[in-house]
């Protein structure tokens, strides 16, 4: 409230520029490894983008619908897992083997949707819960396929035309940005359809959702579908990226980061999908001489967040205009006749 | 051998049964699921063993230990999680908060403690007594007794007197309890602690047990206690009870069942199963909405 | 010739990459101080090739996202020479290809997968190889126990997972050895009644953990409340002070074979381990000692090697036979490192050589 | 003498102004009631009164006594109480244990027994209704079950915000008639009320509330005569 | 057959029966109002009109249609639309989109059209927005479309929840008591455009203690008590009623 107007200038400024500032975005993003950026830098950023994949993802049921997952490594490490598998083991190319991939960890949040379906809050918290730690159970007792605790090695890179993609040869990083950018836009196409409306209305006032004609149960299945497969490519990628995972790449604390990112960045933005896992990927690298008190701060951060922005850094009531079609406008310039106002 | 995995499995779930009735506490007043109990816990092991290393002697120790992990329990409160309730925050901000407050503590810990393994005092000296067949130690029937006896001492608080009519009001509306006169400040204050110090107590108890301490022990056995509140119907102390005793024999069964390793996770598969029968767990009551 | 050259003035430098915070910084902060102290000894003898040696510590909190980073980061400075970490096989071997494409010398003191010094020629393990040590486990059972129903409680990591293979593998195919039984069990749950429960069933009269002294510690504790007469034995990571303090009387009796013993009457033992104790207050762990010889073996590499050009540092490595406290230490072709050793058993609250109580 | 005396109260919500300088008094055994229309300030001024919303400045004075930022269950305790706007019953407790949390300053168990039945008097429907949860009473048992609730702790001054809202006719005369029984018995009311003739026929004086001023006060026969009250707040019929 | 007809419905809570026997008829195009006590089921009935809860025996039949034991949703689309006694909005959305979310089963795109952005999509959601615009204007929100609905006050609540259950395209609305917290010129003016709706062609089936409302509105009153049916008939006939006088409107006048 406090920020109100300033906000709303800089919202109005941008909203007014969208298309000039996309585009030096845009152009900033494609440029960017030619900056002259150490592998390392290269690395971060890539991640960044892993992580902003998996907030949107997230975001969907938690953002856009009200159900708090605490186990999205779980659809993390099934995405990872079937891609890597299927690469290592059938010498599948990454975009099917990410495409079944998908299907896996869309029919799992299906899985997991039905169960939850008459849960609500807590209860539904601590089932994802569970669903993370039996999926890591799995990983690390199923070892003719997972190969148990010792983890999958030597995945293969993604590659096309023959040339594999590489953090040197920036391939990596531009099919992240790919990758990234279809997420992106299907979000946006979601939140701007009569789906995320459904969604946040059930978010809002179940009863008064179901009321409108809205089939709740189904709709929240269909956030924990999609939610479940953009967080599992996110996962084939970040396979082919590492070339190695195991169990201990997919913890609770994974989970844990990535409803932060939604949470500091505002949840049911977009915009705050990208800042907050630019946040809290680039923060432990910048803390790493505070040694042992990166915890502590990082806990501070968390704390002090909730406790000044609950909101999230980028989340805010948007103050711009609902875009009204014109030829309605000039109709509702002629105000209302009949219909009980107050004076 | 199924005898004695079942009297295991119950000496395991009792453990789980300590914890979950803590966080069944606060959950139960505030609404509130309170991450950092596993922390806390620690904090309580943690301290009885630095009063010990200070010769305070055991009994002092174990008294100082639940007191001062009690006003933890208040500090963290009124450092973090007061503000949210006057804003009127939404549950997810506790969450995140109470994950955060658990990162705190646990590495506060671990910089005064460092992360390796201690050995905690033994309450006393325990024996193993043989019943039917099976062998029980006395430390595990100790920890039988106080958990029955701090779920009465909860129940009986909660359900019968003032103050727990008070918890009960807060609980639906801090405002209105407080404009009925209820001293809403303290009342939270005064659950706080006693989710402290019922961390405390079980952790030392648990401890006694195992006779091992780090900064992180909280954290698995948190989560399975969880799962047990949750089971049994978050909220509800005899639900946490038979919650933490279902998940303990489970994983006994499974144990021998299908190998240890497989043992971590039946917590929460008996959790989805259940939950999917009952949603609100075997002892909750479907939560009323009047439209 | 290697395509980064670092200077030839300023200082050496050695990465030190482990766990610093975390469940596991115990390690990490034990191994970075034993190395500094193999390279305190060289730079009060003048450093090497004339410079002086300094440790770059990092902080990989024991995660494989985390040690990829900072392998990027390490790879970035040319000053650098060679990297000891990481902690976890599984870290160590999402960091190891960066390294070795790099051609940046990889040691790792606590790796114990059996491909990770396979991932290629710049990465080396100075660490006992399990099988090795389970041969002189078979000895003990078979020679000096005469003991022949075992069981395996092993923990549930990729170390634990491949030691326990090994020893399934071992004691299933010795004629004169039983395997009754092999429980994984998971890190961070403390209560092992469950299978020891199974374990004791199935009659087993010695119980191997294979973990470190935070499993065996305990294990030895819950088996011993309900059968005293078990035989617990150990593995070399095992061998920590903290075996003793948490184990109490349970720990009595446990048996271990180690490469590195720290009451050893050897002066380079005793040097490290008093330095070690004072800073540290505690002895010095195996892996500790391992650290401390994998920095020596390195630095030796370098000054035998004349100059700090990668590939031909590698060579020097594959061929040096260094005498450390770890005893003598050589690299075989993968880069694994072969040692020899003494059998440990714990009598009252101290560890003594096996050999000292039973007379062989 | 006043029991309770507002002076140039203002209270906020963030940027909204809600009350913007509010003076006004109730004396002893009087009954007041406040009217305005929707988003006056009326329910912020009991939550000022009571404690809880903290206003900007301004002094409320209770038995002479500045109560202005003392917690809620302070000033209950001193002997305001309060009926709140959309019942604020406490839904997972029983209608009795509702009454015992309204008891809660009391410490003499026959005296809330006493009081309990004397509820259960007025209130029939209660009676019948001990043991249901109140989340699943109608609307208007809900408002029955505020009111009663509010007079269990033995006010000098009770505050009702919309008592009538969602009751049967019937009702609603019965709540009026009960207003006025419960002032004969030397409790003193402030009375918001949206049905502004009955408000305006029952109090001693009133005061019209607008945009968080008031602007208007006086005796309630002089209100009632007013053309622009009633133009605004009586409405045409009746 | 009626417009809406329902027939000896039943509904039991524990041992309380909320709703017992329960016949009730609302012709096309009249506004019907169910009054009586305060719990005598008059929101139960709502709730079992819109698929809220199951009756324990009875049936209801809308425009020929029988509906009992429908899902909420299939009730909606069949054209039956409600207000909540205590409001239920979407509180984080705005104005507009309230009414949006009302025109969800009247959007006929599907959800592949929103990810591709195909014409379709582009043109019934522009339909759709411009629909929900002219509606708030109707209702005389429309200064009010780019607010968050926890914003508006009360009144202004009530009008939103009326115009996003239009929305639905719903040709029955309930409206459970829409003036309740209301002063007399604003339930006057509610009143006004209840009739409005009314000559809009819309069936409106209403609970309502305001009698002002109640008795100058109603082509045709129910009375219920303890869940049954106490009296029945025209406003005049209603007034005249001594069952209904003692038993919900009062007596006497109060002596003030
Ligand atoms: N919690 C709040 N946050 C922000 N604004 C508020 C809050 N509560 C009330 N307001 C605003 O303060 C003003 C006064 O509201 P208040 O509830 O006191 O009015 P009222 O006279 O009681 O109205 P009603 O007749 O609807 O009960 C209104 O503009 C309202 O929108
Ligand atoms: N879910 C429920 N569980 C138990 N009792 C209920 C439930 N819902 C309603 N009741 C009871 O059923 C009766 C009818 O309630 P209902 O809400 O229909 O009354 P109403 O006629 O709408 O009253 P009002 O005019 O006060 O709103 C009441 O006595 C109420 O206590
Ligand atoms: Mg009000
Ligand atoms: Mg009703």
């Amino acid at each position: 409230m406090e920020h109100f107007t300033g906000k709303f200038n800089l919202e109005e400024l941008v909203y007014k520029y969208r298309y000039p500032l996309g585009a030096v975005f845009l152009l900033l993003l494609l440029g960017l490894p030619y900056l002259g950026l150490s592998q390392y830098v290269m690395r971060i950023i890539i991640m960044i983008g892993i992580y902003t994949m998996l907030a949107l993802g997230l975001n969907i049921l938690t953002g856009y619908t009200g159900l708090v997952s605490l186990g999205h490594s779980g659809f993390f490490a099934i995405g990872a897992y079937v891609t890597a598998i299927l690469m290592l083991k059938l010498q599948i190319h990454f975009i099917p083997a990410a495409f079944i991939a998908m299907i896996i960890t869309g029919i799992c949040g299906l899985l997991l949707g039905l169960p939850t379906l008459r849960l609500t809050g807590t209860y539904l918290s601590i089932v994802t819960l569970g669903f993370a730690e039996i999926v890591k159970m799995i990983i690390m007792n199923w070892e003719p396929v997972t190969n148990g605790t010792l983890g999958l090695r030597n995945i293969p890179r993604p590659s096309f035309f023959g040339i594999d993609l590489t953090l040197a040869n920036h391939g990596m990083y531009y099919f992240m940005l790919i990758l990234l950018f279809l997420i992106t836009f299907l979000c946006i196409a979601i939140k701007k359809s009569k789906l995320g409306r459904a969604l946040h209305a059930i978010k809002e006032n179940e009863l008064a959702a179901s009321m409108m004609g809205i089939y709740t149960a189904r709709y929240k299945i269909l956030a924990f579908i999609l939610s479940a497969v953009i967080t599992g490519l996110a996962g084939g990628y970040y396979a082919t990226l590492v070339s190695y995972i195991d169990h201990n790449s997919f913890t609770f604390d994974v989970s844990i980061l990535i409803l932060s990112i939604v949470i500091l960045g505002g949840m049911g933005t977009i915009r705050g999908m990208f800042f907050g896992s630019i946040l809290l990927i680039v923060f432990p690298e910048i803390a790493r001489p505070l040694m042992e008190w990166r915890f502590v701060v990082y806990g501070l951060v968390l704390i002090f967040m909730m406790r000044f922005r609950p909101q999230g850094l980028l989340g805010w009531r948007t103050t711009l205009p609902f875009q009204v079609p014109v030829n309605a406008q000039e109709r509702q310039k002629r105000s209302g006749k009949h219909g009980i106002s107050r004076s | 051998m199924i005898l004695q995995q079942a009297f295991n499995g119950l000496a395991l779930g009792m453990a789980y049964a300590l914890i979950a009735v803590g966080y069944s506490l606060v959950f139960g007043i505030l609404r509130l699921v309170n991450f950092s109990h596993g922390s806390v816990y620690a904090f309580g092991a943690h301290m009885v063993i630095l009063f010990v290393s200070y010769h305070f002697g055991l009994a002092p120790a174990i008294i100082l230990g639940v007191v001062l992990t009690g006003l933890l329990g208040i500090l963290i409160d009124k450092m973090a999680l007061s503000p949210l309730r006057k804003k009127n925050s939404p549950g997810i901000s506790s969450l995140i908060t109470t994950i955060g407050i658990s990162y705190i503590i646990q590495n506060l810990l671990m910089m005064a403690f460092g992360s390796e393994k201690k050995t905690f005092p033994e309450l006393f000296p325990s024996k193993m007594i043989t019943i039917a067949g099976a062998q029980v130690s006395s430390m595990q029937i100790v920890m039988f007794i106080a958990s029955v006896i701090l779920l009465l001492v909860l129940t009986l608080l909660v359900k019968f007197t003032k103050i727990g009519l008070a918890m009960r009001s807060v609980e639906q509306s801090e405002k209105i309890a407080s404009l009925m006169g209820i001293n809403t400040n303290f009342i939270i204050a005064f659950t706080f602690f006693l989710g402290g110090a019922s961390a405390a107590i079980a952790s030392i108890l648990i401890s006694g047990y195992y006779q091992i301490v780090y900064p992180t022990m909280g954290f698995v056995v948190g989560l399975k206690a969880f799962a047990a509140a949750v089971l049994g119907g978050i909220g509800l102390f005899h639900g946490s009870i038979v919650g933490g005793l279902v998940i303990g024999v489970a994983e006994a069964i499974a144990a021998s069942l299908f190998g240890s390793a497989y043992r971590d996770s039946v917590a929460f598969i008996i959790l989805i199963l259940v939950l999917v029968i009952r949603p609100a767990g075997l002892f909750g009551k479907k939560g009323i909405e009047k439209v | 010739a290697s395509t980064k050259e670092s200077s030839q003035d300023g200082p050496l430098k050695i990465a030190v990459a482990f766990p610093m915070t975390g469940d596991n910084a115990e390690y990490g902060k034990s191994f970075l101080l034993a190395a500094q102290i193999k390279v305190d000894e060289w730079n009060e003898n003048g450093g090497v090739l004339g410079r002086e040696v300094e440790l770059v510590s990092y902080d990989d909190k024991n995660s494989g996202d985390e040690a990829a980073s900072i392998a990027q980061k390490i790879v970035s400075d040319p000053e650098i020479i060679g990297v000891l970490g990481h902690f976890a096989s599984g870290v160590s071997m999402v960091a190891a290809p960066t390294y070795n494409e790099n051609k940046y010398i990889e040691i790792s003191n606590t790796a114990s997968h059996p491909d990770y010094s396979s991932i290629g020629d710049y990465i080396f393990r100075n660490n006992s190889v399990i099988s090795s040590e389970f041969g002189v486990i078979e000895d003990v059972l078979v020679n000096d126990l005469k003991l022949s129903k075992v069981g395996v409680v092993a923990i549930k990591t990729d170390w634990g997972t491949t030691a326990g293979d090994i020893a399934a593998d071992i004691f299933g195919n010795n004629p004169s050895l039983t395997l009754v039984g092999r429980e994984d069990v998971l890190e961070g749950s403390d209560d092992y009644s469950l299978a020891i429960a199974k374990l004791k069933e199935a009659g087993a009269e010695a119980v191997i953990g294979v973990g470190m002294y935070s499993l065996l510690a305990p294990l030895a504790k819950q088996y011993k409340a309900v059968d005293p007469e078990i035989q617990v034995i150990g593995l070399s990571n095992a061998y920590a002070q903290q075996l003793i303090e948490l184990g109490g009387e349970a720990a009595e009796g446990i048996i271990f074979p180690v490469s590195f013993y720290a009451d050893s009457t050897d002066p380079a033992v005793r040097k490290f381990v008093d330095t070690y104790t004072e800073e540290f207050g505690s002895e010095p762990s195996a892996l500790a000692a391992q650290a401390y010889d994998s920095i020596g073996i390195l630095l030796e590499a370098v000054k035998q090697n004349g100059s700090t050009d990668r590939e031909s540092l590698r060579d020097t490595l594959n061929a040096i036979s260094y005498p450390g406290i770890t005893g003598e230490t050589q690299f075989d072709e993968i880069g694994d490192a072969s040692k020899e050793y003494t059998k440990l058993v714990v009598k009252d609250g101290k560890f003594i050589r096996f050999s000292d109580v039973s007379g062989k | 003498m006043s029991l309770l005396k507002v002076v140039d109260l203002h209270t906020s919500y963030g940027k909204i102004k809600a009350l913007r300088g509010i003076s006004l008094e109730v004396n002893e055994g009087e009954i007041i009631s406040l009217i305005g229309s929707n988003g006056a300030g009326k329910s912020t001024l009991l939550g000022s009164i009571t404690g809880i919303v903290s206003p900007a400045s301004g002094k409320v004075l209770f038995e002479g006594k500045d109560i202005t930022n003392n917690r809620p269950n302070e000033i209950v305790r001193k002997g305001i109480s309060i009926s709140l706007e959309g019942r604020g019953i406490l839904p997972r407790l029983t209608v009795e244990e509702n009454l015992r949390v309204g008891a809660y300053s009391i410490s003499n168990k026959n005296e809330i027994k006493a009081a309990m039945e004397e509820m259960y008097q007025m209130f029939p429907r209660l009676a019948q209704r001990k043991k249901q949860l109140a989340g699943t009473m109608s609307g208007g048992e809900q408002q029955m079950l505020a009111i009663a609730r509010a007079l269990m702790s033995k006010p000098k001054l009770l505050l009702l915000d919309e008592p009538s809202l969602g009751l049967a006719p019937n009702l609603v005369k019965q709540i009026f008639q009960m207003i006025k029984d419960i002032n004969q018995k030397g409790i003193s009311i402030l009375l918001i009320e949206q049905n502004a003739t009955m408000a305006l026929r029952i109090a001693n004086r009133a005061y019209v509330l607008e945009n968080g001023i008031v602007k208007l006060s006086g005796t309630t026969e002089h209100l009632l005569n007013h053309s622009g009250v009633k133009k605004a707040y009586l409405g045409e019929v009746r | 057959m009626a417009f809406l007809e329902v027939k000896n419905i039943s509904i039991q809570f524990g041992g309380l029966t909320a709703v017992d026997g329960l016949d009730f008829k609302v012709e096309e195009g009249q506004v019907v109002s169910i009054i009586g006590p305060n719990g005598a089921g008059k929101t139960t009935i709502f709730n079992i009109l819109t698929g809220i809860y199951q009756p324990g025996e009875g049936e209801i039949y809308f425009q020929g249609q029988q509906i009992n034991g429908l899902a909420p949703q299939k009730i909606v689309s069949s054209g039956i639309a409600r207000t909540f006694q205590n409001i239920r909005l979407f509180p984080d959305m705005r104005v507009i989109e309230n009414v949006l979310v009302g025109t969800h089963i009247q959007t006929r795109y599907r959800l592949v059209d929103g990810f591709l952005r195909i014409r379709r999509f582009r043109q019934e959601e522009s339909e759709k927005i411009q629909f929900a615009a002219k509606l708030l204007d109707e209702v005389g929100l429309s200064s009010r479309l780019n607010d968050y609905a926890d914003n508006l006050p009360y009144g202004e609540q009530r009008k939103l929840e009326i115009a996003r259950a239009i929305a639905t395209g719903a040709k029955l609305l309930l409206l459970d008591e829409p003036a309740a917290g209301m002063n007399p010129k604003e339930s006057e003016e509610l009143r006004q455009f209840i009739l409005d709706l009314k000559k809009q062609g819309y069936t409106i089936l209403l609970i309502e203690h305001d009698m002002n409302v109640v008795m100058n509105l109603s082509d045709y009153i129910y009375v219920v008590d303890y869940g049954k049916k106490i009296a029945e008939g025209l406003p005049q006939e209603i007034q005249g009623n001594k069952q209904v006088a003692t038993a919900y409107l009062g007596e006497s006048e109060v002596d003030l």
